[in-house]
């Protein structure tokens, strides 16, 4: 497959650049194959990354989200994966058909040719003759301040949150973090250290989840009796190992 | 009052306002009913198009302003010594086409179709008039929502919302306003 | 170019400028050449008396300017005034609160707390007599300030700005905006 030299400063966010890679790859919209998706993804990010850019957030929690997909499949229940494969192609539908209305709508673009006049400047008594309960100004008041918050301060971040996690993407990105994370420390963890602090059921999935896609990717390798993981490259390990025999 | 002097009305109260003047508003000045003023108005028109004049109004949803004819754009930006302005970006059209179709929207709504933080675009087409708020979400936050405005309407040349091109197949991109803002 | 289309320059270019428009500037914009111009113009306003038209042209001292005629201005005034009489909008009332219980704030204050550009809706209080311009901050940009009014006061039936309804919590958002000059 051709290899995509765009950079990231080129899109208008993780959706761009998907339905780049949908229309330059020619998958099928309506049915995409996750996995070249991710492929695609990963590569674009890689190279943007390589390029010294900083990856906004949102192109992170995308690549996330493909993550979580395409782990979702290796489930014996599809229904999940299926769900979240349907919202991704729904959006990249909207925006690719949003896309389409925008170019017809600016075709017709003549606000420029067309001039209106400025309002005479007549003596008119434009003065406010209403009259209303003073009670008014404070609901006013409340809502314009209300709405401050959306805007700026925590709210905004924490709805953001929330709709992440909502999504359920973030607690496997974190995990795939976490357990790296871990392993670039010691090489090797056990897997129960993996699951602490992992109380509700989400997040242990996640954690599980993690594990499995690390795996699948041939990133880590889980020991023969399940307890430990550690990375596929044996260099690591056994660094791991002396240190701890020395430790002894 | 004759019809000669009711065309003279609407005439010069268009022409004085220079903005959209609502239809309810231009008949109680003008005296003449609401239910006369388009008939009254298309007559106008008509006048204009065998003269060839250089003005003619244009209907903005429910109200009406006077306006230069495209064709004399070119002398009509010597004159005043104006120069085109920059064209909207892709991405203040695609913000735009979103509001446009499924207005009134939250910058929330936006954001999610576009998968990418969108407000300083749509603060940026409220600054060119082609959009305005609309009142708030009765949701916790309680976001603004937008719509497009008559520069909107005049600016593609349509009289109202209704006559956006339809989008292939679908009429509304279908999300539900309230799912996003959960 | 048929005289039809010069007819229709000119009044486009008279149309759009609001303000007088000197005659070689016309001339230039029309393409009609300054000895042709006053026959074309009076022209247009035989036209315009034949129609009963609501504007004309006048010439003022080496210019013309496109107005509205006289008997309609008491129609016109009806137009502007009509205005007066629609409610305030949640919009309008917002602004108009943000800057009664922090006055005097200039629009970028207002701007700050909604999030939104809300200049024209400050002009729009402005032009209803509702807040009035107040002096300047002495910050960068030296912006405007504005403060309710006496009309403001009468609307909500209150003596002074310190019977404003307490706010629970915050009385005032603070923001310092700087020293303000008078």
């Amino acid at each position: 497959m051709e290899k995509l030299t765009f950079s990231l400063e080129n899109f208008e966010g993780p959706l761009d650049v998907l339905l780049n890679l949908v229309t330059k790859h020619k998958l099928d919209i309506f049915d995409i194959e996750i996995s070249v998706l991710l492929e695609q993804y990963m590569n674009f990010l890689d190279e943007a990354h390589e390029k010294d850019m900083e990856l906004a957030g949102e192109f992170l929690e995308m690549a996330a989200r493909l993550i979580y997909i395409k782990t979702a499949y290796l489930l014996p229940q599809k229904e999940e994966a299926e769900k979240m494969k349907k919202e991704l192609e729904g959006a990249l539908i909207e925006l690719s058909l949003c896309r389409e209305a925008a170019a017809k709508l600016s075709e017709n673009f003549i606000g420029d040719d067309i001039f209106v006049r400025q309002p005479m400047k007549l003596k008119a008594d434009t003065t406010y003759r209403l009259v209303h309960d003073p009670e008014r100004l404070v609901n006013a008041y409340m809502t314009a301040v209300s709405g401050r918050k959306i805007h700026k301060g925590r709210t905004n971040i924490e709805n953001k949150i929330n709709s992440v996690v909502k999504r359920r993407i973030v607690p496997v990105l974190t995990k795939v973090v976490h357990i790296l994370r871990e392993l670039y420390e010691t090489g090797e963890v056990y897997m129960d250290k993996l699951y602490e602090g992992a109380d509700d059921r989400s997040s242990r999935v996640a954690t599980f989840l993690a594990v499995l896609e690390l795996t699948k990717f041939g990133r880590i390798k889980i020991s023969d009796d399940n307890m430990r993981v550690f990375f596929s490259g044996d260099r690591r390990r056994k660094k791991w190992k002396s240190k701890k025999n020395s430790e002894q | 009052m004759e019809i000669k002097e009711k065309l003279g009305a609407i005439e010069a109260i268009l022409f004085a306002s220079g903005e959209p003047v609502e239809m309810y508003r231009l008949s109680e000045a003008s005296g003449v009913d609401a239910g006369t003023l388009p008939s009254l108005i298309r007559l106008l028109n008509e006048r204009y198009d065998d003269m060839g004049s250089g003005i003619c109004i244009k209907k903005l949803e429910g109200s009406f302003q006077m306006c230069t004819r495209e064709k004399y754009s070119p002398m009509i930006r010597t004159a005043l010594e104006t120069k085109r302005n920059a064209p909207l970006s892709n991405a203040a059209m695609e913000v735009l086409t979103i509001i446009a179709y499924n207005q009134p929207v939250s910058k929330g709504f936006v954001e999610n179709v576009r998968g990418i933080d969108s407000s300083s675009v749509v603060n940026n087409l409220v600054e060119k008039g082609l959009v305005e708020e609309a009142g708030r979400l009765d949701i916790p936050g309680r976001p603004l929502v937008y719509r497009t405005t008559a520069v909107f309407l005049r600016s593609f040349g349509l009289s109202s919302t209704a006559d956006l091109p339809p989008i292939s197949g679908h009429n509304r991109i279908l999300i539900d306003e309230g799912n996003i803002e959960s």
